[in-house]
């Protein structure tokens, strides 16, 4: 079983897992085995590679060759397996509580969802191992793809509506601008294969490569960096298993993941600090993360604040790509793992409480906490890790931004960092406040406890996950070290 | 110049006289028929000048043969084609007015 | 270069532009492909007379005579022709299913027809 | 020329048109005569003036005679016409002067088709030569866009029952018009026996295959004129037709695969007869044939077709 | 035999129509029909090979050299046009029989197979010739029998697009026709390749300009560019399902085959795109067309004639690569016009599919088909996202390549483009796509599924598009060797 073969199973495993799931889709019960086995595969595999890339065994699996001296090509390479990991890990949590969710709400079309959920992750997994520039978009529209049938799950006007921007901002941006990008730095660089340290050194003048930064960093709609961002809160209407793991982590991730990929591996740290005009593109995001905090702030149904608070979670991320020093760069790896622990939890909270109370705006979750305990515990230690608060991973990732930002002394960064942690507490704080100290305002309709077991189950390992994180980052930060190591 | 050539253009010269007759006729006749007459009469005459000119011309060889026989298409072709006219006209109510001005009577 | 010998063509141009005229401004579909049949046969003497020349016979091979005239252009219009009656029997045959259809043969009657159909 | 043309356009009254047309197109046959384009003038007259002006009867007779004044706006159609015009004559400044021998034209293609035909071919009329052998597959392409003509009719008027036998106005009663029929009787033989001679005539001096084939066809057209669809479709039955279109343009194709198959290449005449010229002399005749017989099938089908749906309506 | 190919490909349809023609059961013609494309196919197929093997193929007609009888010439652009006509003609074929017999009557369906073969003759003959006037008559012989079968669709709205076409279709090639009388007077010859011998000696004369522009003119009109494509919409729209696939997938492209042969070849890419603006006129058009032609195609309700919208769009891309003057932009533009028919020939015979069971391909009976077609829509879906350009499709790979020559030009114009008519293009795409898979419709629960003989063509094409979409070997290695031959070093 050599490393390619790891490589080829990340992306084999999920599809056949869909395949299986369509036949079986008379028995739900089988089919819901066949999820959470295929999940539990992919993890395998992902383990598989990270042991391989260990090893330093990382050899470059070629798919197929459409255009001549472009592969569709496989590659692992540090940052790729921890986002390979990442989600694949977290598909196994999500699949658990898809399931308990899906058979709460007794949900139609329970098939299809699970078949574009494998393809989804397919497609996630193919983003992370991509060993060029091609092999990433194609991926990424595949992802882009899959998750729009999960989107407009609900099928009545308003999730197609949501939908059809979900649809229409994404693919705008990736047709309009990311393709163009990567065909202009396939005619300047002559190659789109990701290489450390840069492929464009000397190739682009100072204003090329500003140009084709801002088209990457804005044609990565996923990234949701501000003037793009507005698919993510419509794509909220989607059923809650599919806002956690999408959006906290597959999608979303995919596109951070992408644009640290370019800045890394095709501009290059060192070639954009010799660039001044990058800086426009750090105040950039600093903006997204203060406006996106003050229009959470404002929000009163609990998943759009989630929503919002992803898009700034994920501007800290850009932000930390884009400081160009090394301990941002293992900051911007870690926090993406942060942030995925954390905002899952908050996602199956938030799922959690709308299955067992059927509520979903702020204003009701009066005293909810003495009737769903651990729920509202698990909301607490994600809540926390997203302000940042030591015992949580988020404490740990933005150690090592603010140390980035020390690294280079660039105050506009730490400002940014400071009044953005003040405004996240802003926001989740009064939520822990209201469930635990406040009395029950509004009675519920029935009499409800903790959610189904499953959910309680899964939402629990994760908020335990952000708690371990925060003790053992080591092996992580071990992993990204070779990354930066290497320029 | 011989006698031929000069007989030549001299029917030729009829012909062509007589074809500028039957487009005046055709312009200044009153109505259909007297028209129809013009055309159709002097266009027969014209044609049968015309051809004996060349005929002249070309001496005694194959062409006056063709010509010849040309001639004896047209006089079949021109006289009923004014017929064919003339009876699609009456067939199809068209009457001369007794006097010029009076309106054509109604069809009988 | 006289321009003299250039008149011939100004002529085909002229008829040419008739048929044209006819064919787009003409609101009757026989009109048009009335118009159109100018405008072929006019592009048929285009050919021929780029292929006469001055005292030359028609090319027809016999004694005593040295120069012809070009036969390629003759042949090509032999087949142009009859390219453009075939277009005209067709036209009109889909002028007679049109009046069946619509029981009209104006371009714009047509229209308002199909537009609110 | 100019001005019939002109009052082509002008006039309101269709039928008026349609007639002018075909003295424009006989005037047009003159005018080839003078270029010394004869077999061009005969094709012209034959089928510009003759098929053409009857097939557009049969469609006037269809969609009425008068044309509603122009509503839209002149000036744009006026304005393109205009434009392309002085396009052209911009385009003929450079062009050589008409007639002039030395023209490139007479320099480069045409002087090997005058020199050698003889020799190779050996018929006089070099245009013969050139449309049937030189290039042979061109009057092929031709001859299936005759049959694709006839076919496109057939199919979007064809295949329909005639209701009732009213035969146009003309022949309504026996006796009616009993001098045209005379004068018919007599002279569709002498048009019959004109179109063969044209169609074998056609190597020696102008003539050939299409000529030949609308002749014939406009013989029995008279005779459906004259005596009506019904008697007419007695002597030349449709499905008749039917299959004779076809055959010409395989006929055609057939000479060429005969070619093919003993040895030259497609549409070569060597190999088929014992010497080169004589073969070249078989094709050609076949070849004609061939044209003939699509033409003259088609000519007369398009007709049958348009009688039948005139007499329908 | 298989020297005589060259010819029997075009002459095998060519003589089968009169016999199609005299066919009695129309299953008896139907099979001749098919037999013919299948064995075109095959025989395009030789020919590919043969031209990689030996370069430019001859074969001189009638026995008679070069520029004195007509010459067929046969280079690798030519082989991969004739290999893209067999293969759509052979997949639509099969697929004819029952959408034929369903939409015309009985008695004409020999004469309609007729007519599909003459058209299948006509388009092959264009390609294969190398004689400009011989090109005029097999346009005319495809353009006749288009203006037949179009007007044999049901609604009466196609006799109407089929007189449209015939008026400007036959103006198009007259057009045509001056312009090659124009060379011909200047030169003394027909032949192309004599043609672009002879012609750089009198280039630089106005004659030579105004044929240039008036051969653009005519083929423009073919082609249906972006002013000039009135009649495109109708006609595609109201002809039988068959012949819209067809069309859609091969006419215009031919007619764009002989603007390129006629641009590259035999005026020369110095002087077609030095002495008169051509590229600058064609990259505006091009532009125009892509993007009002997307934009009206939005707002159709009625499925075919939105996608004839479309091709007149995707007609804009291909001369948009045409228009960049460069190998690559060559490269790019052939490589769209084979892409492009097969997206369309798809997506028409899904349309067919739909037609064949309702009768009409109206945006309202598009509702709710997901579930009750789901093989159908599928494969619409599946050429829906080719036209967008999604990757792993086969319109991908040709935005690629065309978004490749235009960096490389520096045409910023056409990214710009090309970006916003994608987008365009999505939005019609998605207008269906959402009619046809969320909106729950009423009547139709029950499974409703095209029969068999339906679905594997549309289904062939359609893997055609997801297989060439990965392998690009075929299309793409064709297109470039076919450009590096016209354009020689320019790549």
């Amino acid at each position: 079983m050599t490393a390619a073969t790891h490589l080829a199973l990340t992306l084999v495993v999920p599809l056949l897992g869909g395949l299986t799931m369509v036949a079986l889709h008379r028995w739900p019960r089988l089919r819901d085995g066949v999820v959470v086995l295929t999940a539990a595969a992919l993890f395998a595999c992902a383990l598989a590679v990270l042991a391989d890339f260990n090893t330093g065994d990382a050899p470059l699996l070629r798919l197929a060759e459409p255009f001549p001296g472009i592969p569709l090509a496989l590659r692992a390479e540090p940052l790729g397996v921890l986002f390979a990991l990442l989600a694949s890990g977290l598909w196994l949590v999500t699949s658990v509580y898809a399931i308990g969710y899906l058979r709460a709400r007794r949900e139609s079309h329970q098939t299809r969802f699970h078949i574009c959920f494998a393809i989804a992750l397919a497609g996630a997994m193919g983003v992370a191992l991509a060993a060029n520039l091609l092999t990433l978009f194609v991926c990424y529209e595949a992802l882009t793809l899959s998750t729009y049938p999960l989107v407009a799950h609900a099928g009545n006007q308003n999730a197609l509506r949501g939908a059809r921007t979900y649809l229409s901002i994404l693919l705008a941006t990736s047709i309009g601008l990311l393709l163009p990008a990567i065909a202009w730095t396939h005619v300047l660089a002559g190659t789109v294969e990701f290489t450390l340290g840069g492929v464009l050194a000397g190739k682009a003048g100072p204003l090329e490569a500003t140009l084709l930064l801002a088209l990457f960093v804005l044609g990565t709609g996923k990234a949701a960096v501000m003037p793009v961002h507005r698919w993510l809160p419509a794509a909220m209407v989607a059923p809650t298993p599919v806002s956690a793991l999408l959006h906290a982590v597959a999608v979303v991730k995919a596109g951070v993941f992408t644009i640290t990929k370019v800045v890394l591996y095709i501009f290059g740290t060192d070639f954009l600090a010799g660039i001044p005009a990058e800086r426009l593109l750090v105040y950039l995001a600093g903006f997204t993360i203060i406006a996106a905090s003050v229009v959470a702030l404002r929000q009163d149904n609990l998943k759009r604040m989630l929503a919002y608070s992803t898009i700034g979670q994920l501007s800290y991320v850009v932000l930390a790509a884009l400081l160009l020093t090394p301990l941002a760069e293992i900051g911007a790896a870690l926090h993406m793992v942060a942030h995925a622990f954390g905002k899952i939890t908050l996602f199956f909270v938030a799922g959690a409480v709308y299955v067992a109370a059927s509520k979903t705006q702020v204003s009701e979750l009066d005293g909810i906490g003495r009737r769903m305990p651990w729920t509202m515990a698990a909301f607490s230690i994600g809540a926390l890790s997203m302000v940042g608060v030591p015992p949580t991973a988020g404490f740990v990732s933005k150690w090592y931004l603010i140390a980035g930002a020390f690294q280079n002394d660039f105050h506009f960064v730490l400002a940014v960092l400071v009044v953005s942690t003040a405004l996240n507490a802003a926001y989740f704080l009064p939520i822990i406040h209201r469930a635990f100290f406040r009395p029950e305002r509004v009675a519920p309709r029935i009499d409800h406890g903790e959610a189904p077991w499953p959910m309680v189950a899964a939402l629990l390992v994760t908020a335990a996950l952000t708690l371990l994180l925060f003790f053992f980052n080591a092996p992580v930060v071990e992993l990204e070290k070779a990354l930066v190591r290497m320029p | 110049m011989t006698w031929l050539q000069l007989l030549a253009t001299l029917l030729l010269g009829a012909g062509s006289l007589l074809l500028l007759l039957a487009g005046i006729g055709l312009l200044r006749f009153p109505h259909f028929y007297a028209r129809l007459h013009a055309a159709a009469v002097v266009d027969t005459l014209a044609a049968a000048l015309f051809l004996a000119g060349l005929g002249c011309l070309f001496g005694a060889t194959l062409g006056t043969v063709k010509l010849g026989l040309i001639l004896l298409f047209l006089l079949f072709t021109s006289p009923t084609a004014c017929h064919a006219l003339a009876r699609a006209a009456w067939v199809s109510g068209l009457r001369e007015p007794a006097q010029p001005g009076e309106p054509p009577p109604s069809p009988s | 270069m006289s321009s003299l010998g250039l008149y011939n063509y100004w002529i085909v141009i002229a008829l040419m532009m008739v048929g044209l005229y006819a064919v787009i401004a003409r609101g009757h579909l026989v009109k048009k492909l009335i118009g159109l049949t100018l405008f072929q046969t006019a592009v048929f003497f285009l050919y021929i007379s780029m292929g006469f020349v001055h005292g030359g016979a028609a090319p027809i091979l016999s004694e005593g005579v040295a120069v012809y005239s070009n036969p390629l252009p003759h042949v090509l219009i032999l087949t142009a022709i009859v390219v453009g009656v075939a277009t005209t029997a067709l036209g009109l045959a889909l002028v007679v299913r049109i009046r069946e259809a619509y029981g009209s043969v104006d371009e714009d009657e047509l229209e308002r027809m199909d537009s609110d159909a | 020329m100019l001005v019939t043309a002109l009052f082509v356009v002008r006039t309101r009254d269709l039928l008026a048109a349609t007639m002018l047309l075909g003295a424009y197109s006989l005037l047009s046959a003159g005018m080839f005569m003078v270029l010394d384009a004869v077999d061009v003038a005969f094709t012209e007259a034959a089928v510009g003036a003759g098929v053409s002006t009857i097939l557009m009867l049969y469609a006037l007779v269809a969609s009425g005679r008068f044309e509603r004044t122009p509503t839209r706006p002149q000036w744009l159609p006026l304005l393109v016409v205009l434009a392309t015009g002085a396009a052209l004559v911009w385009g003929t400044f450079d062009l050589p002067p008409v007639g002039a021998p030395g023209n490139p034209v007479h320099q480069h293609v045409a002087p090997r088709y005058l020199q050698q035909s003889g020799a190779e071919i050996g018929i006089p009329n070099v245009v013969t030569s050139v449309l049937a052998s030189y290039r042979g597959y061109d009057t092929l392409g031709e001859t299936a866009v005759v049959f694709t003509a006839g076919l496109g009719v057939w199919l979007l008027i064809g295949g329909l029952q005639r209701r009732g036998a009213a035969a146009p106005v003309l022949a309504s009663a026996p006796h009616a018009n009993l001098i045209l029929r005379v004068v018919s009787k007599f002279l569709i033989p002498v048009i019959l026996l004109f179109g063969l001679y044209v169609q074998f005539h056609g190597e020696l001096g102008p003539g050939g295959g299409f000529q030949a084939g609308v002749i014939l066809a406009s013989a029995l057209i008279v005779h459906l004129q004259v005596f009506g669809a019904d008697q007419t479709r007695q002597i030349v039955p449709e499905s008749l037709l039917r299959v004779l279109a076809p055959l010409g343009v395989l006929l055609y194709g057939g000479t060429g695969v005969a070619g093919l198959l003993l040895g030259g290449n497609y549409l070569d005449y060597h190999p088929l007869g014992r010497t080169p010229v004589g073969g070249q002399h078989l094709g050609i005749l076949l070849v004609e044939l061939g044209v003939a017989l699509t033409v003259s099938s088609t000519m007369l089908l398009l007709c049958y077709l348009f009688a039948a749906r005139v007499a329908r309506r | 035999m298989s020297a005589h190919a060259q010819l029997l490909i075009v002459l095998l349809p060519l003589l089968a129509a009169p016999l199609a023609a005299l066919m009695r059961t129309p299953d008896a013609a139907w099979a001749l029909a098919t037999a013919i494309a299948w064995s075109v196919l095959s025989l395009a197929l030789l020919l590919l090979l043969q031209v990689q093997a030996e370069g430019v193929l001859s074969y001189a007609i009638g026995g008679w050299a070069a520029p004195w009888g007509i010459e067929y010439r046969l280079d690798p652009l030519g082989a991969l046009l004739q290999l893209l006509l067999a293969a759509v003609a052979a997949a639509i074929l099969p697929w004819t029989r029952q959408s034929a017999a369903r939409e015309l009557e009985r008695a004409r369906l020999p004469g309609f197979y007729a007519a599909l073969l003459l058209l299948q003759a006509g388009l092959l003959g264009i390609v294969a010739t190398g004689d400009a006037f011989n090109v005029f008559v097999f346009l005319e012989i495809s353009s006749l029998s288009t203006y037949a079968l179009i007007a044999m669709g049901r609604d009466r709205r196609a006799l109407t697009a089929a007189f449209r076409y015939l008026i400007l279709g036959t103006l198009g090639a007259t057009f045509y026709l001056i312009g090659v009388g124009l060379l011909y007077a200047l030169t003394g010859t027909l032949n192309m390749a004599d043609l672009a011998a002879r012609l750089p000696a009198v280039a630089d004369t106005r004659t030579a300009h105004t044929a240039v522009v008036f051969v653009t003119v005519g083929l423009g009109l073919k082609l249906a560019m972006f002013p000039l494509h009135a009649w495109l919409p109708n006609a595609y729209a109201y002809a039988p399902s068959a012949v819209t696939a067809l069309l859609a997938a091969t006419a215009t492209k031919v007619a764009l085959y002989v603007l390129v042969r006629f641009v590259w070849t035999i005026f020369g890419a110095e002087f077609a795109f030095g002495a008169i603006p051509l590229a600058a006129l064609l990259g505006v058009l091009a532009v125009l067309g892509m993007l009002i032609a997307s934009a009206v195609a939005v707002r159709q309700d009625e499925v075919k004639r939105l996608l004839a919208w479309s091709s007149v769009a995707q007609i804009g891309y291909a001369l948009a690569g045409l228009a960049l003057a460069s190998g690559a932009g060559l490269a790019a533009a052939l490589l769209h016009l084979a892409n492009h028919g097969l997206m369309k020939g798809a997506l028409f015979l899904a349309l067919g599919n739909i037609a064949w069971r309702f009768g009409n391909t109206r945006l309202s009976t598009l509702r709710g088909l997901g579930r009750a077609m789901p093989w159908t829509m599928a494969a619409f879906v599946a050429g829906g996202l080719s036209l967008v350009g999604v990757p792993l499709t086969v319109g991908f790979v040709s935005k690629w390549a065309l978004l490749q020559a235009a960096l490389a030009a520096g045409a910023w114009w056409l990214v710009g483009a090309i970006a916003l008519a994608s987008l365009l293009a999505l939005a019609y795409v998605w207008r269906v796509v959402e009619v046809a898979y969320f909106e729950a419709s009423e009547s139709r629960d029950l499974r409703c599924e095209a029969p068999l003989g339906l679905l594997l063509p549309t289904w062939l094409l359609v893997l055609a598009n997801l297989w060439l979409g990965i392998d690009t070997r075929w299309t793409l290695g064709l297109a470039e060797a076919a450009a590096r031959a016209l354009a020689g070093a320019g790549l």
